[in-house]
């Protein structure tokens, strides 16, 4: 018997006790009421602004599973989800609000992109040159990524700048930098849109299972892999322990030894080097060039839903980013079959999250399971 | 003792930092100095009508988290402001064209619906004790999707066409003041209103009762509790106000100096309401402080279009982020801030 | 309120949809549907998206000239992440119901993507505006953005220094200097600021271009903010290449009773409020190449659209335009320069800067 | 004033019940018009509960009240105020940035044209002070936050009787107090009852009682056991009221030898968050196999004492060396690995984590422990087992260790910590009230396991503001006032009531101590 085996099997167990636990219970169905509150809203615009609202629910739902390749564009969009809810998770845990993942996505793929760039003409120009270019570009990735996560830790830490204001400013400046960068020194010669040049065909994940130039099952294999880890690492590790301890009570987390202002720090960092992972991941499997983080999908933002669907809990952020990747690819499909403006199902996400933010309205609606449930 | 000081003395820097500006904005009016390019009567009134929206929304702002309430939803509450106000003009007018009633008429439109929706969202916080950073969020979140989802059912695309604004009014005499006249006197009526306001948010919130509990509210609530005034009704008004001043200053932009209503990207509030919250926190909570903070930022608006103007160039896409590295120096640099003790607690009377 | 853009309602109905079934047609690319068939057209936004009154509302507007002439249905796309125009692209390119015979993509953004898919999708025609890709089914169409803002410049460059009053609006004959107000600070804009400026100084070398960047395309606030700016510093005539937010530009131009200069589309006719400050707009007929291509596709005449066509002052597809209302009152000099100018390009005698893709 | 004859307030057969807990069982209380009636009782005894019902803030399961005769309820605090009762909490009710004439005012503020009349107020308070002699009218526009505790206080009755309170009730008024801000103290009652005010003084010290107030009511578990005449009373008889029994003295061989010296600290000095000084230049050292034990009033100084030694402060002078090594630059987390162990006095914020359960709770200061951890993975199984035996072995109830912290009661949340810090095997003990809130039973449980603990050679610091507990322990004891060790002396050798007069910083004798907490000072 290896230890992973006994591991995976203790997993397995921790997590099936974790679903039978009450509170979970209680979270799960906070999280499909408020969904389900969410969409019914959702749809009653959708009837109210003169569409039809059935039509809105059902191509919603084939959008995101209808056929494969459909099928294939959620889960491309899952595993971003998935990769940046975690991301938000950590930090939500420790009881630091990073609203910055988005930004922290940004830098992370921007160097990403420029390892690659910069390093495959040193390389044979063959597959095999594929594996240290990703490998420099994930860890150029992650540590960029998690840098720009530690700076709003360090300001949070050391001189108290609330972290929600700052990292949406360091979003905003995530963009306008990188833009700039991009379209100063990347721009390939003569080309007129933002875009640096594509990255070597090698350079890419196998398609597998999904023919999709878009989306390779690995690429969901990361994010779950990262799932994994982070849960293992919360769950059965003293760091995780002294993590998600200072996120519940500061001064417990202080007297059983942990530095609060380094977990700070250490918290944003750690959150950063995975949204630098999912932008590293967006470079290499969905775009396969860099272009305007202007023009990207706000996955950074959405993961805040995501991640709070999920109670902030890693292993609740796989089905909470189903959901939100389905969302998205029905929300498309809906964009070019229907008249519905598409910019509804952000709105529902909206909803989602401000429902989620409230428990105590589902409780006081009858929602009452046997334990209160934790609150954070 | 030593906090209490060090909140006087930032006081007393922000008061210094502000005379300044001031004292070398008028020396290079009057003087002919290569400065004097940089800063114009044009460029200061433009950073007054900048400073109007971010201010109406910071002020609001302060109120409710002087009662103990972060209302981080002020962006959200913008953006609906924005659209309601040019949906409610464009709506009244129907085929004619817009006239200034119309558009006086949609403000007052913008701070019920603002008023409606904001007293929802105080519900949700206050009596369902939601989380307060993730519901303002929210109200971002949503803001960003309905905003323009109803712009494109009312005109069929995420902006509006393009519409008048609120026509500046004339003082007799007092435009003709030079340069303050054509600040003050001979500029948009928001701008003027927005000062009174600041002053008057000032008077209420220290020199009244009222006042009194707003900020009792924030900072022991138990101890206004047992002097006999129910908190959770202060801080109901307080939420509600600000949800209906942020709404009117994203009305400001759309229908007040804007044209319109822009649904593009994060729309046309372009993260102001965010600059809001950090405009209260450099004014440490006071209405006046505030005001000057939110002119600061509407100043630092107009030094990178000035820059551009007079032939300094950077890239634009690099001064286009003055405004927000100015934030992160701004709270960092004041950081310490005293933020009321109760922020974020839910308030339950006992039994 | 621009073209035909607030009747949009046109969609597929189902019940009128023949179109047999691509995935087993034959090789060629000549699937397209013959006359007398619904001739099925979807059009995907750029990153901006439709309204934006310039832009992607000429390229729609010119299918739906099509349509009122032809038997088509337009599906209207609007996807403003970039990231996700591959998956767009590849969903329309499967589609069967309907089957699109034609897919118009707005913009550059659409190239990365495009690359991939014209060659996965050899069945299906696309149409791609403002860049080119050398594959049989794909048409793209770039207009030379650089020389109609060359000749916005000319008009700016010849007006600055004379007389106009209008209805309260007036130039400044003392002012040697005209204003440039940009979206993004990037390549594609670059190219309408340097071919401006050097119209401006190919009619006097001493005028002085001051320019702004708003830094998005939407921020119609900042666009005034930084227009009013130019006014000030004593600039008598704006010239905007900022999508929607130019109207900004015309609004300061308003209140500082001076004038503008639009872009893309006849901005004097597109947004008549603004008439009587606009004095011309530097027009491309994007509207005309959509109108060609689909034209093309009906009479499955694709090889006349095919590849890359670069349309520029020669092909009569830039130029530009006098306001409606302000144009009457411009002098005969304006008329003659903007003439030589374009005579002087098209010899060769003058070389634009940049290209039609940027700088 | 309906009837001047009647009592001001009348407590007829109180019940008042927390689920199973009966904190108030049928208790009477009569307070007499122009008097003070003091009530004891032990910790848990049913006190503040008592007060909170009179004040509007609880209803009573069952009994009446009356004020002046009237029969009353009271729905809330407001309606208590309308009625002429005021209470000062042991925690102040004020606004810390709002000044002092402000939270005067707060709820009751005279208004013109919507501003509020400073003047008015300012006449009103300025009378006020006047008649009973407060100085608060010093400060009326200064903040709360740059006044010392004992102004504080007077602005909270200040604050009552603006309101109009003909009833005050003082909850444990003195815990906070210096010596002479007490005196101060009972001078304005004293004023207050003079006027024909009443006064309800709760305290704990029974000579503050039997000096102060004319009646004494004393509490044991929730029943009202008897009131008695202040000036009949002894101290014996009141504590024996308290308890339920003689109080002895069983001061137990304390044996052993102690050796090596485990820990020292060396003319330490720490400031607090505002940037008070809080400790100064505090020097002593413990032996491995020795408790010493510190007493004083809560507040001089004790908890940033404690904290600097065990790392939860940086001192701002001065250093802590444990077996002779300095370890002042030591983190916290480092400290705890190399054995000191800590029971800290805030068993809500700090001891536990509220929504963990007792198992998660075990690994908290534990998580770097080898025993609990297989190289990376920490290891759950043993964490329980170990939970478990605490459980079992301090008698924690409910023996769930599945159950949240918060479900527990207070007793058994402290038995709980400490277990877990007593159990880590430390060379050095430091805790903080160790049996507060905790019943007799285990209480002697937990100090048996102290001595055993010494010994076994542990060292031990032992703060507690029960002086019995000190006495009973300790080898050595010293005396901390306002930030100072005045004394150290052998509990054999000193009397509860001279360590008590060395607590409020006189020399044993009762001469006043030439100030020598002002060394440091000025
Ligand atoms: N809100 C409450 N819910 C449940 N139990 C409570 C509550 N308040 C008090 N109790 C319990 O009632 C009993 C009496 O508590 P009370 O606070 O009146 O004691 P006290 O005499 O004031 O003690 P101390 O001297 O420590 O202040 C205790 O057992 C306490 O734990
Ligand atoms: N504020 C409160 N709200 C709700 N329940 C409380 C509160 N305070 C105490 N309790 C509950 O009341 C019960 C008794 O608590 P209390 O603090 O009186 O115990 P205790 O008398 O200190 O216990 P022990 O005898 O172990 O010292 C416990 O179940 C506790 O969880
Ligand atoms: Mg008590
Ligand atoms: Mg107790």
């Amino acid at each position: 018997m290896s230890d992973a085996a006994t591991g995976v099997r203790s997993l397995a167990d921790r997590i099936a006790a974790r679903m039978l636990d009450a509170s979970v219970l209680e979270r799960v169905v906070i999280a499909l009421v408020a969904t389900a509150l969410a969409l019914l809203i959702g749809a009653v615009i959708v009837a109210a602004s003169g569409y039809d609202a059935v039509e809105f629910v059902s191509s919603l739902v084939y959008g995101a599973v209808g056929n494969v390749s459909n099928l294939a564009f959620m889960l491309r969009q899952s595993s971003m989800l998935i990769l940046t809810g975690v991301a938000v998770a950590v930090a939500f845990r420790a009881g630091v609000f990073n609203i910055g993942v988005q930004g922290q996505f940004v830098v992370g793929g921007f160097a990403a992109t420029l390892g690659i760039l910069f390093a495959a003409p040193l390389l044979p120009n063959s597959p095999v040159s594929a594996i240290p270019l990703l490998a420099l570009a994930t860890l150029l990735a992650l540590a960029a990524g998690g840098a720009y996560g530690a700076l709003p830790g360090v300001m949070k830490a050391y001189a108290g700048a609330n972290e929600v204001i700052t990292t949406i400013m360091l979003n905003f400046i995530a963009s306008g930098v990188v833009y700039f960068l991009l379209d100063a020194y990347l721009r390939p010669e003569g080309a007129a849109a933002p875009n640096t040049e594509q990255f070597p065909d090698y350079v890419g994940l196998p398609g597998l299972v999904f023919e999709s130039p878009s989306f390779s099952i690995l690429g969901l294999g990361v994010a779950l892999l990262t799932v994994v880890v982070v849960y293992l690492v919360m769950d059965r590790t003293g760091f995780g322990y002294d993590l998600v301890t200072s996120g519940y009570q500061e001064p417990a987390a202080k007297y059983s030894g942990v530095d609060p202002k380094r977990m700070i720090v250490r918290t944003m960092t750690i959150s950063g080097m995975i949204a630098g992972l999912a932008g590293a991941l967006f470079a290499i499997m969905i775009l396969g060039y860099y272009s305007d983080p202007n023009t990207f999908p706000t996955f950074g933002f959405d993961a805040i839903a995501v991640s709070l669907l999920a109670a902030n809990n890693p292993l609740g952020v796989v089905p909470a980013g189903l959901l939100f990747g389905g969302l998205d690819a029905g929300g498309q499909y809906i964009g070019f079959t229907l008249d519905v403006p598409s910019e509804l199902v952000d709105g529902v996400i909206g909803l989602i999250v401000l429902f989620v933010a409230a428990p105590e309205l589902f409780r006081a609606a009858g929602q009452h399971t046997s334990l209160g449930g934790d609150r954070e | 003792m030593s906090t209490a000081r060090a909140l006087l003395d930032d006081q007393r820097t922000l008061v210094g930092a502000l005379v300044a500006l001031v004292a070398v904005i008028a020396l290079l009016l009057f003087v002919d100095l290569p400065g004097s390019d940089l800063v114009t009567v044009g460029a200061l009134e433009r950073a007054l009508q900048a400073a109007t929206p971010i201010a109406l929304a910071a002020i609001g702002g302060l109120y409710a988290e002087k009662s103990g309430v972060f209302n981080i939803g002020l962006e959200g509450f913008m953006i609906f402001g924005a659209l309601v106000g040019a949906a409610v003009a464009w709506l009244l007018a129907g085929d004619g064209s817009i006239t200034q009633a119309h558009l006086w008429v949609a403000f007052v439109a913008v701070a019920v619906v603002s008023g409606v929706l904001a007293t929802l969202f105080a519900v949700l916080l206050i009596r369902y004790e939601a989380n307060q950073i993730v519901a303002g969020l929210a109200v971002w979140f949503i803001g960003l999707g309905f905003g323009p989802f109803a712009a494109t059912v009312l005109w069929g695309g995420v902006s509006s066409p393009s519409l008048p604004n609120i026509d500046t009014i004339a003082v007799p005499v007092l435009a003709e003041i030079p340069v303050l006249g054509r600040l003050f006197f001979d500029a948009s009526p928001l701008v003027l209103l927005t000062i009174v306001v600041a002053v008057a948010a000032w008077a209420v919130l220290f020199r009244t009762r009222y006042g009194y509990w707003v900020q009792a509210a924030g900072e022991n609530p138990e101890a206004l509790d047992t002097a006999g005034i129910d908190v959770n009704r202060v801080r109901y008004a307080t939420v509600v106000f600000s949800g209906v001043m942020a709404g009117l200053g994203g009305a400001v932009l759309s229908i007040g100096i804007g044209s319109g209503f822009t649904g593009t990207g994060v729309t046309m509030v372009d993260g102001r309401g965010w600059i809001a919250i950090v405009a209260y926190l450099f004014g440490n909570y006071n209405p006046l402080g505030t005001y000057g903070a939110s002119l600061l930022f509407g100043a630092m608006d107009m030094l990178q279009i000035q820059l551009q103007t007079i032939g300094i160039s950077l890239p634009g896409s690099i001064t286009g982020l003055f405004p927000y590295v100015a934030v992160l120096v701004v709270l960092v640099g004041v950081g310490y801030t005293r933020v009321p003790s109760a922020v974020g607690e839910s308030y339950d009377t006992e039994e | 309120l621009g073209g035909g853009s607030d009747d949009e309602t046109t969609t597929t109905t189902a019940a009128d949809d023949g179109g047999g079934d691509p995935e087993t047609t034959g090789e060629t690319t000549e699937s397209g549907g013959s006359e007398g068939e619904t001739t099925n057209v979807a059009i995907v936004s750029s990153p901006a998206g439709f309204g934006d009154q310039a832009f992607n509302d000429l390229a729609l507007q010119g299918l739906q000239t099509a349509a009122e002439e032809y038997d088509i249905e337009i599906q209207q796309v609007e996807e403003t992440n970039q990231s996700n125009y591959q998956t767009v692209q590849s969903r329309l390119a499967e589609s069967t119901n309907p089957d699109y015979d034609l897919v118009v993509l707005v913009s550059y953004n659409h190239t990365q993507a495009l690359q991939t898919n014209a060659e996965a999708y050899p069945d299906q025609n696309w149409m791609l505006i403002n860049d080119s890709i050398d594959q049989p089914n794909v048409a793209g169409y770039t207009w030379a953005n650089h020389q109609m803002s060359f000749q916005a410049g000319v008009l700016a460059g010849t007006m600055t220094t004379r007389e106009l009053p209008y209805e309260g609006n007036s130039l400044d004959p003392d002012s040697s200097t005209v204003g440039f107000v940009g979206g993004v600070d990037g390549s594609l804009i670059n190219a309408f600021e340097r071919s401006y400026r050097a119209g401006v100084e190919w009619v006097d070398e001493n005028l002085d271009v001051t320019v702004g960047y708003i830094g998005n395309y939407t921020d119609t606030q900042t666009a005034n903010n930084i227009a009013t700016s130019q006014y000030d510093a004593g600039a008598d005539i704006v010239y905007h290449a900022a999508a929607a937010a130019g109207q900004g530009v015309f609004q300061a131009a308003q209140d500082a009773n001076r004038f503008a200069i639009g872009v893309d589309a006849d901005q004097s006719v597109t947004l008549p409020e603004y008439q009587d400050v606009i004095m011309g707009s530097a027009v491309k007929y994007i509207n005309e190449g959509t109108y060609e291509v689909a034209e093309a596709t009906v009479q499955d005449n694709w090889s006349a659209v095919q590849g890359s066509n670069i349309l520029g002052l020669e092909e009569e597809a830039v130029r530009v335009v006098l306001g409606q209302a302000v144009g009457d009152e411009l002098p005969d000099v304006v008329t003659e320069n903007l003439e030589a100018a374009r005579e002087a390009i098209i010899n060769g005698d003058v070389t634009v800067p940049c290209s039609a893709s940027g700088c | 004033m309906t009837d001047t004859t009647a009592p001001a307030v009348q407590l007829t057969d109180i019940t008042k019940r927390f689920g199973d807990v009966v904190a108030n069982d049928s208790v009477d209380l009569t307070l007499d018009r122009g008097s003070i009636h003091a009530v004891i009782g032990e910790n848990g005894a049913g006190k503040t509960t008592l007060m909170n019902v009179l004040y509007g803030l609880y209803d009573p399961n069952e009994g009446t009240m009356a004020v002046d005769g009237e029969p009353r309820s009271f729905d809330s605090p407001r309606d208590a105020i309308a009625a002429g009762i005021g209470m000062i909490h042991q925690h102040f009710q004020l606004v810390d940035n709002m000044t002092v004439l402000q939270n005067i005012v707060l709820g009751h503020e005279p208004s013109t044209r919507g501003l509020v009349d400073e003047q008015a107020a300012r006449r009103r308070i300025t009378d006020i002070c006047d008649t009973y002699g407060f100085s608060v009218d010093e400060h009326l526009d200064t903040p709360i936050e740059e006044l010392g505790l004992g102004i504080q206080q007077h602005v909270e009755i200040v604050k009552s009787l603006y309101r109009g309170a003909d009833t005050l009730i003082l909850d444990e008024p003195t815990a906070v107090l210096t010596p002479q801000e007490v005196e101060g103290l009972f001078d304005v009652m004293e004023a207050l009852t003079a006027d024909g005010r009443s006064l309800i003084f709760i305290t704990h010290k029974l000579d503050e009682a039997m000096h102060a107030a004319d009646d004494i009511t004393v509490l044991r578990d929730g029943s009202a056991v008897g009131t008695v005449d202040a000036a009949a009373t002894s101290q014996n008889e009141l504590a024996r009221m308290m308890v339920g029994r003689e109080v002895l003295f069983d001061v137990d061989s304390r044996g052993g030898t102690p050796g090596e010296v485990a820990l020292t600290v060396d003319g330490v000095t720490v400031r607090d968050e505002r940037g008070l000084e809080q400790v100064r230049d505090v020097s002593l050292s413990v032996r491995e196999g020795e408790i010493l034990g510190i007493a004083g009033v809560e507040g001089n100084g004790q908890q940033e004492l404690i904290e600097a030694i065990t790392g939860m402060r940086t001192p701002e002078r001065g250093t802590v060396s444990l077996q002779g090594r300095d370890i002042t630059e030591l983190s916290r987390r480092r400290r705890i690995e190399d054995g000191v162990s800590y029971v800290p006095g805030d068993r809500l914020e700090e001891g536990l984590v509220q929504d963990y359960s007792l198992v998660r709770n075990a690994l908290l200061s534990n998580q770097t422990m080898d025993a609990f951890s297989d190289g990376l993975f920490l290891d759950w199984q043993r964490i329980g087992d170990h939970a478990d035996e605490i459980i079992e072995a301090y008698d924690v109830r409910p023996r769930n260790p599945e159950a949240t912290a918060k479900s527990l009661s207070g007793g058994n949340q402290q038995k709980f910590i400490v277990g877990r810090e007593l159990e880590r095997d430390p060379s050095v003990l430091v805790a903080a009230h160790p049996t507060r809130g905790v019943d007799i039973g285990s209480i002697e449980f937990i100090h048996q396991r102290f001595q055993d603990m010494r010994a076994e050679g542990v060292a031990i610091l032992l703060v507690s503001s029960k002086l019995d507990e000190v006495q009973k322990l300790s080898d050595r004891t010293a005396v901390m006032y306002e930030g100072s060790v005045v004394d150290t002396v052998d509990p054999d050798d000193v009397t509860e009531e001279e360590l008590g007069l060395l607590m409020a910083g006189r020399a044993r004798d009762g001469t006043e101590r030439a100030a020598r907490g002002a060394e440091g000072d000025a």
